[in-house]
């Protein structure tokens, strides 16, 4: 790994129109993603990790949506670019994937296509040579007879080949970053398994980094660098990978762990996390999680606590239970 | 564990659809259920796994005749479902319930809570109108909301609540038997855990009996006494819940079981063999439906439907290894 | 998808039949009295009896609809009441004007209608949006017989560019076309409207769809995007619609026909009713249910060739 | 965006494209091509024999000829030319009638020469109610025969008020050519054979019928080469087809305020013509409450035929004034019909004992005239409280449902050959009393002048005719059988490109006539 | 953002969330306030039509035929000298009854049939969809015609014959969704309750599909009201002397190279209420639509 980040993002707030009013669905969100890394974005629905992707990508729809704070990729500003540099980036820089491979392709192009076009539109290159790298992708996200299937339709594919092509289409032009939005959520495990040795198998071999969205810790495990939870618009804690599962520092974390039942352990009893997710509508100042949280103390409903780790450690919480005075200090600042 | 007489009895039970395929052609075939038999002892949960199509929901439809099986005969307490006469068959659908598993679809959006609960009440005559408002408000707070519920939209609620409403409208008319169609699997970690919880407090409570499906083999370890695993409308292994897990027979259990991931990262690097896919219903495989995913495949699986096989300590298996 | 075609016209067989049942009774309950009609006000009763016996009215309905029936297999509707010409002779007559205006409408729906509606869509909410839908429901409101003569003032009369009543005798492959303009934008209006409407509402869901953020995704430029991804699919229903619009386009064109005095289906059904020419009736359909049944199935196989799901075996 | 720039595109080259069809001019053709258009959605059978309609009527005119004529531009008996017969003389009794025909006339399409024989033929056809609408018209001929091919013989069984008048080119005395109408059959009703000045060459179903000039006419070939007789029902279509010069004569509407808009245009004059067709309000003096005739003179009396006029237009119209029409041999104004007074009116209903007025049940077509000059009726009936309920039907159940005596009273109009006896047999003698085996036309039941009818048809007298006539019309007005209200002509739009050769202002056949030196520029 | 929440369908009862749906795009959207105040005013003209016409409908006045807009008759008079404002405001009363009654009858036949079919499913869906076809196989205006030319022209025949062109259109509308509704898990819940069948149609399918009835409904009223006056056009109308919108527009048409007038008027009578429902049925059609409501860009 390289010392500067492919991807840093900092301070990144999204807000939403909702009912005449902006609402924050993200806040001050911000990581590094290094070459050849894999992050993990972990949380339940509503927690803001799409929505980051996509701002990311600048997919959010304009007058709906708006984005604060910076992006840099390689050291370029993406907030604010104007579209169609966006679009130069898109697909051949940075590329994205998403979760329903039964709708992310168009039912009416034959999938084909669909690749080629990737490479159509960021490279000067003559039809058939666009078809044939295509055809080349298809073979190397191993879907079997490749350059048979080149003019059928997404609807004559499984789900996991669909999302075979789905990956093939965002490495077509072989990105340096990708960003996996619940890749493997809408399959069955077996497949599941497949897709996720496949991208772990791509990312090596492209030397390429990875923002990999999901809300099951299992997949977390399986493919993870690094892991960055979030609740309710923030992360609340990120470490890497291993560190994180041996001892997770966050209130929030803690309770996913054990709530989630395992297939490899007995467990005697889950315990359930209290309360719900508060909606986008009632995100309120404070730490989010407060009202939920088994260790609640008074000042967590004052101002919010920052992500931090101890100097050095690359393992960070937004939790008071873990600052120290001096952290406190600059929070209140 | 089924020494009892079972509460839930399926004999060979079958149901296929007619699928359209291209225009103008005859439709397709498709076997949702092929010679299915399971049973159920009373205050049993049962496990029904298996991945997207394998059909596990048409077989917990079928057992309630919300579908009409095909062939076989389905038994609940002594008495044959399947030849029971309709308004026999709606009466004893009190003590049949389903909860389904996405908690936006089963509700219906137009109707109040108090309302939906009512019209069961109403329906099955459970007690007089009067004592409605007292009903409705135990059933609540039996599932764990609170009065004020009664008196609001489906869409007012979050899923886990909705959820919650889906299994008061069940337990409305005192079922013995649920079938929990993925009941949990549309929810968040964290809520699912408290549906689970719920679910297993009722159950002690009330003394019920589920048929438990899903696909997510940690829930089936955690919630589950035993468990029947299906691939392509067959059941191929069935057994206690622990034993099945930890040293599943079948080859496709193993697989499955396989690549269930797991939060660790150290075991979940673990490079795991797992080929193919599962092949259109449409046209299945001849034998044994896995032998084209099966590493362990011999001549006698391309041609053979393997014959269930008991393995004792009430595991059995459908696979040619063990025939 | 011979096959299916086949298929599908083996299936309006019973359809066709109920269709000659119901206007068969419907034709011979009614009152009204063709033959006094066509010897006119001065015929005697006797005069009247001996046409009416030489027309078959005389005979039971279940013997004339036998008639008919065993005529119809032998692909004769018989002839007219009216003008003794043969049915199927008058209707081979008319039926390339009603095609010809049929076709033509609908190309001017679609010229107009598919881009309208699409960038209609693309300006949600805005001036252009606002102005198109507007503009649309005015078309799906207004009158045809009003808006065709309005039209035949300013562009027949006034400016003198097109003709008034369709040229008759041989005239050029142009000469047809230009008598077609008019008449074919005002029963045209009325689909474009519509088809503006559908192709807007069905653009504005596609482009919610999750492949267009695929597509944009990998940095396809937004027209492209819009041009090879969401119009291609956006016009998926539009065809649905055409086809089902195609019917009432078709019986819409009865005023269209007398504003612009052009011969047509519309015009023959209309002047039958009116003179109670039973043979002429039941022709015309027959030759309708048929037509419509046809539209159906070219809009079917229209849906196949723009939505590859449905493909045919 | 883009897509913007596409769309509006698109539309544009459709905008253009269209722009460009409008702009090529269309090509000229060198015949000299006459366009008439007609107000009729379709033409029906075209035997002249057969069909009743105007519009089958005026293409008669120029495709068949009688023995005799009116000369062209007149309606009145009077004028009675030769026409197929160069001459003609009849016995004393007016029983036997010999017709000298003209030699060398050749029949349409190579039918051979137009004989005797062909006339007798079309005579004994005209008048076989089989194959003939108008055989009541021949009721009283005993035979036609060739006595040679040149020499035709009528015999009468009594005594006909006007003979040529049956004869002359409309209805049952046009001639058709024996061999064509045999061979043919019923397609002689698609492929009329003639002899008149203009062959038919084409029909096109709902759009025109196309007659080309027949080469040997025995008056001399037609300087135009072509009639285009086109159909067009929407008089706005009509008129502006002419305003535009794409008609050179066009059927007009009978309404005074089309009268006015097309005076002005020039290069055209507008043109009314006879016979006109009288509207006729038929009481049924079967039902109740006009039985009673104060209920009927109460009628009579809340129509205000003056306003009527002035409403239809008074170059259009012209106020009734006998149950006959006026012009017609026999016709006679002495009695005068009752005058406008509403107030009178309400009195007599009063006094026969409805002093809230009375409702009628009227069966009613929808065609056009027929329809507006009822509504008229029921608004100005409606003032003296006299509700008139109508049941809109269209023109076949209309005429199939007031011959079942359905309708308390009956809105016709017609016009018929200019003699009061056929009008007073048809309409007022109780023989043609609807319902009956002998039934014509006699709505109201009338027949309180059967007497001086009957008469009348024999007397060979003619001023004791014409007394009969009088005393008949007379009886009928003071028993208010029916309730003329007014005579209307029909209108033509014709181009001053036309030159018809005489001048026209009456049309026995309902049709322009097109003769032998009518030119077009 | 919670998706699945801002997907949910919109709140209350039937009725209310009708009006509150009416009342919310009224206010956010213009076009639809328009719609509404106008067909209102209709409404309130017809109903209150003796008031508001400035003479008797019925009344002739042969000399004075034809005439222009003026202060003494607003609309000018028509070929029988009867005023046009008069006319139009009582002709309102007639294309109100004729279409709001015809689409009334034809909305509850064709979405009891509809539900029907679509819930039953098997030989019952074959029939109705059948005996739906061959309906639909004849343009509304041809089966229009066709009916009343054999009945004769008369309100209850109008309203017949509108009411069975417009029939299958309702079956269809309620048909797709309640196939489509059948499958809901709520559904299945009604039945693995014991619920009968007609219980299940009634209190659960009908509520969940009639918002798309209504708007269907707005829409057919409209063309209910142009077929009637497409039938009057072709003389098929209702009896004179009762004015009805087409009635004059036929009349009109006759003198439309003289007096443009007679037949402008109540064609734009036609053009603004046919507008006017086609606003609210649009209106209603986004309001009732959750998908409508985001989708963006």
């Amino acid at each position: 790994m390289t010392d500067a980040p492919v991807l840093a993002v900092r301070g990144l707030s999204t807000q939403f129109r909702i009912g005449g009013a902006w609402r924050a669905a993200t806040r001050n969100v911000a990581f590094d993603l290094f070459e050849n890394q894999t992050l993990a974005l972990v949380g339940e629905s509503g927690c803001g990790k799409s929505i980051t992707c996509q701002a990311i990508l600048g997919l959010l729809p304009h007058g709906v949506a708006r984005v604060e704070g910076s992006i840099r990729y390689r050291g370029r500003e993406l907030v604010g670019l104007a579209e169609p540099e966006m679009e130069g980036i898109r697909g051949s820089e940075i590329a994205m994937i998403f979760q329903e491979p039964m709708t992310a392709l168009n039912p009416v192009m034959p999938v084909g296509e669909q690749i080629a076009e990737a490479i159509l539109v960021h490279r000067k290159c003559a039809r058939a040579e666009a078809k044939a790298e295509a055809i080349a992708f298809m073979d190397r996200v191993r879907i079997p007879a490749a350059a048979q299937r080149y003019r059928d339709y997404p609807h004559q594919f499984s789900g996991g080949m669909r999302q075979r092509i789905v990956i093939a289409m965002a490495m077509a032009c072989k990105p340096k970053v990708l960003l996996a939005d619940e890749p493997t959520t809408a399959l069955d495990v077996t497949i599941q398994a497949q897709i996720l040795a496949e991208l772990r198998d791509l990312c090596a071999n492209f030397r390429m980094s990875m923002v990999f969205i999901t809300h099951s810790l299992g997949v977390v495990a399986a493919i993870a660098d690094a892991v960055a939870v979030m609740y309710a618009g923030e992360i609340v804690e990120m470490a890497p990978v291993e560190e994180l599962f041996a001892a997770p520092k966050h209130p929030y974390t803690q309770a996913l762990f054990r709530a989630i039942p395992r297939v490899d352990e007995n467990a005697e009893g889950l315990q359930p996390i209290p309360g719900q997710v508060p909606p986008i509508t009632a995100f309120g100042e404070g730490c989010r999680f407060a009202p939920r949280c088994p260790a609640r103390m008074p000042r967590c409903t004052g101002p919010t606590p920052r992500l931090a780790g101890a100097p050095g450690s690359g393992h960070a919480v937004a939790c008071y239970l873990h600052h120290s005075e001096t952290l406190d200090a600059e929070a209140a600042r | 564990m089924t020494q009892a007489a079972p509460l839930l009895q399926v004999f060979n039970v079958s149901k296929s659809f007619d699928v359209p395929r291209r225009l103008g052609a005859p439709p397709g075939k498709v076997h949702a259920l092929d010679d299915v038999s399971l049973e159920i002892a009373e205050g049993e949960t049962l496990g029904l796994v298996g991945e997207s199509g394998c059909g596990k929901s048409t077989a917990g439809r079928a057992f309630l005749r919300l579908i009409e099986p095909d062939a076989g005969e389905v038994w609940f307490d002594g008495e044959n479902l399947t030849a029971a006469i309709p308004r026999r068959m709606r009466a004893l659908r009190k003590r049949l319930q389903i909860v389904f598993q996405d908690p936006y679809s089963s509700l219906n959006p137009r109707q109040k809570v108090a309302d939906m609960l009512a019209e069961v009440l109403t329906v099955h005559k459970v007690c007089p109108r009067a004592e409605f408002p007292d009903r409705i408000a135990t059933l609540l707070a039996e599932v764990g909301l609170p009065p004020a519920a009664a008196g609001r939209f489906p869409h007012e609620f979050s899923g886990g609540q909705r959820q919650r409403l889906g299994i008061a409208r069940a337990l409305s008319v005192g079922p013995d038997l649920i079938v929990a169609d993925e009941a949990v699997s549309a929810l968040d970690v964290s809520i699912q855990a408290q549906i689970l919880e719920l679910l297993g407090r009722l159950k002690a409570e009330r003394s019920l009996s589920y048929l438990f499906i899903t696909h997510d083999l940690g829930v089936v370890r955690y919630f589950c006494q035993r468990a029947a695993v299906m691939y392509l409308g067959r059941i191929v292994e069935t057994g206690p819940v622990r034993a099945l897990l930890d040293d599943p027979l079948h080859p496709y259990t193993r697989m499955l079981r396989a690549a269930s991931p797991v939060p660790d990262p150290a075991a979940a690097r673990k490079t795991v063999q797992v080929t193919g896919e599962v092949p259109s219903p449409l046209a299945p495989p001849s034998g044994c439906h896995f032998h084209p995913r099966c590493p362990l495949a011999t001549a006698a699986c391309r041609h053979a439907r393997p014959a269930v096989t008991d393995m004792g300590d009430g595991r059995q298996v459908a696979c040619h290894l063990y025939g | 998808m011979a096959r299916y075609a086949l298929l599908k016209l083996l299936y309006a067989i019973p359809t066709l039949l109920a269709v000659l049942v119901l206007v068969f009774v419907l034709t011979r309950i009614i009152p009204g009295d063709p033959a006094q009609l066509i010897l006119g006000d001065q015929a005697t009763p006797e005069a009247v009896a001996a046409l009416r016996a030489q027309l078959g009215l005389d005979k039971s309905v279940a013997l004339q609809f036998l008639d008919f029936l065993v005529g119809v297999l032998h692909g004769d509707f018989g002839t007219s009441i009216v003008s003794g010409q043969s049915v199927v002779s008058l209707a081979a007559g008319v039926l390339p004007a009603t095609l010809e205006l049929t076709v033509a409408s609908l190309l001017v729906g679609i010229v107009f209608g598919v881009p309208l509606g699409a960038w209609s869509a693309m300006r949600r909410n805005r001036l252009p949006d606002i102005a198109v839908r507007i503009g649309s429901l005015v078309g799906l409101s207004l009158p045809a017989f009003v808006f065709g003569i309005l039209l035949l003032i300013v562009f027949a009369v006034q400016l003198g560019w097109f003709p008034v009543i369709s040229p008759s005798g041989e005239v050029g492959i142009l000469e047809r076309l230009r008598a077609l303009v008019l008449p074919s934008i005002t029963l045209g209006i009325l689909m474009a409207a519509y088809i503006t409407r559908v192709t807007r509402s069905s653009m504005l869901q596609v482009l919610g769809e999750d492949f267009i953020r695929t597509a944009r995704a990998k940095g396809v430029p937004w027209w492209q995007v819009v041009r090879r991804h969401a119009l291609r699919n956006a016009i998926i229903p539009v065809v649905t619609v055409v086809g089902l619009y195609l019917g009432v386009l078709i019986g819409n064109s009865v005023l269209t026909e007398m504003v612009f005095n052009r011969p047509g289906l519309g015009k023959l059904i209309v002047g039958a009713l009116a003179q109670r020419d039973y043979p002429v009736l039941q022709g015309l359909m027959v030759l309708y249910t048929l037509l419509i049944i046809l539209a159906n199935l070219v809009t079917d196989l229209a849906y196949g060739v723009f939505n590859p799901r449905v493909r045919f075996a | 965006m883009k897509l913007r720039n596409e769309g509006l595109s698109i539309a544009t080259w459709g905008g253009a494209a269209l722009l460009a069809l409008a702009l090529c001019t269309p090509a000229s053709a060198a015949d000299k091509v006459l366009r008439v258009g007609m107000a009729t959605g379709d033409i029906g059978k075209m035997d002249p024999h057969v069909a009743a309609g105007t519009p089958e009527k005026a293409l008669f005119t120029w495709v068949f000829n009688g023995l005799v004529r009116i000369r062209p531009g007149e309606a009145n008996p009077q004028f009675i030319e030769p026409d197929l017969a160069e001459s003609w003389e009849h016995s004393a009794d007016n029983l036997t009638w010999t017709f000298h025909l003209r030699k060398g006339v050749q029949c349409h399409g190579g039918y051979g020469e137009f004989t005797a024989e062909d006339a007798a033929y079309s005579l004994a056809r005209a008048a076989d109610p089989k194959r003939s609408s108008f055989s009541s018209d021949f009721k009283s001929m005993a035979a036609a025969e060739a006595v040679d091919p040149y020499t035709l013989k009528i015999t009468y069984k009594e005594n006909v008020p006007s003979v040529l008048g049956f004869l002359v080119n409309i209805q049952g005395g046009n001639m058709v050519c024996k061999k064509a109408a045999e061979e043919m059959g019923a397609d002689f009703a698609k492929r009329p054979i003639g002899t008149g000045p203009f062959m038919f060459k084409d029909y096109k179903p709902q759009q025109e019928v196309t007659l080309v000039a027949n080469p040997d006419y025995f008056r001399g070939k037609p300087k135009i080469d072509r009639i285009d007789y086109k159909f067009i029902p929407a008089i706005a279509s009509r008129d502006l087809a002419f305003e535009k010069g794409e008609l050179d004569i066009s059927y007009g509407q009978s309404d005074q305020a089309w009268y006015d808009r097309m005076s002005k245009l020039k290069d055209a004059s507008i043109v009314t013509t006879e016979p006109t067709e009288l509207y006729t309000v038929h009481l049924n003096m079967a039902h109740k409450p006009l039985d009673d005739l104060r209920v009927r003179q109460a009628f009579a009396m809340a129509i205000p035929r003056d306003a009527i006029v002035k409403y239809r237009g008074e170059r259009i119209a012209r106020v009734a004034k006998s149950v006959v029409p006026q012009g017609y041999l026999g016709y006679s104004d002495a009695t005068p019909l009752p005058a406008y007074d509403p107030k009178k009116a309400k009195a007599l209903l009063k006094e026969a004992g409805y002093p809230d007025g009375i409702k009628l049940t009227v069966v009613q077509t929808s065609l056009g005239i027929m329809r507006d000059t009822m509504e008229v009726l029921q608004g100005q009936l409606r003032k003296a409280g006299i509700e008139l309920d109508l049941q809109i039907v269209e023109h076949a159940t209309f005429h199939a449902e007031i011959r079942k005596d359905k309708s308390d009273l009956v809105l016709y109009a017609a016009s018929r050959f200019p003699i009061a006896d056929i009008y007073l047999s048809q309409f007022y003698d109780s023989a043609a009393i609807v319902g009956t085996p002998t039934a014509v036309t006699n709505f109201s039941h009338c027949a309180v002048a059967d007497a001086e009818i009957r008469a009348a048809r024999t007397e060979t007298d003619p001023a004791k005719q014409l007394a009969d006539w009088a005393l008949a019309q007379k009886k009928i007005v003071e028993a208010v059988c029916g309730v003329p209200v007014y005579e209307l002509f029909d209108a033509w739009a014709i181009s001053n490109r036309v030159k018809l050769g005489y001048t026209l202002t009456g049309a026995p056949g309902r049709g322009v006539p097109i003769l032998e030196d009518t030119t077009i520029d | 953002m919670n998706a699945p929440e801002t997907l949910a369908a919109p709140p209350r009862a039937p009725w209310a969330r009708l009006g509150l749906a009416l009342w919310r795009t009224a206010t956010a959207n213009a076009a639809t306030a328009i719609g509404i105040a106008a067909f209102l005013a209709v409404v309130v003209l017809a109903v209150g039509a003796p008031l508001f016409a400035t003479h008797d409908p019925l009344d002739q006045d042969l000399l004075a035929r034809l005439v222009p807009p003026s202060p003494y008759h607003w609309l000018g008079t028509d070929a029988f000298g009867r005023d046009i404002w008069s006319r139009i405001v009582y002709g309102a009363r007639i294309s109100l009854v004729i279409g709001l009654v015809a689409v009334g009858i034809a909305m509850v036949i064709g979405s009891g049939l509809g539900i029907l079919s679509g819930y039953m499913g098997g030989w019952v869906d074959q029939a109705i969809s059948q005996a739906t076809n061959i309906l639909l196989a004849f343009p509304s205006l041809i089966l229009g015609l066709m009916v009343v030319a054999f009945l004769g022209p008369s309100v209850p025949n109008l309203i017949a014959a509108i009411s069975l062109a417009t029939v299958p259109q309702f079956i269809r509308v309620a048909r797709a969704p309640t196939i489509a509704l059948r499958e809901r898990d709520f559904i299945q819940a009604c039945r693995a309750l014991g619920f009968s069948p007609l219980r299940i149609m009634l209190r659960h399918i009908l509520p969940n599909i009639w918002p798309e009835i209504l708007v269907m409904g707005s829409l057919w009223l409209a063309t209910a009201i142009r077929v009637e006056a497409s039938l009057a056009f072709i003389g098929l109308g209702v009896k004179p002397p009762t004015p009805t919108w087409g009635g004059m527009i036929r009349e009109g048409f006759e003198q439309i190279l003289t007096s443009f007038h007679l037949a402008v008027f109540p064609s734009l009578a036609i053009l603004v209420v046919v507008l006017a429902l086609n606003m609210i049925g649009d209106g209603l059609r986004d309001a009732l639509d959750p998908r409508m409501k985001e989708s963006g860009k």
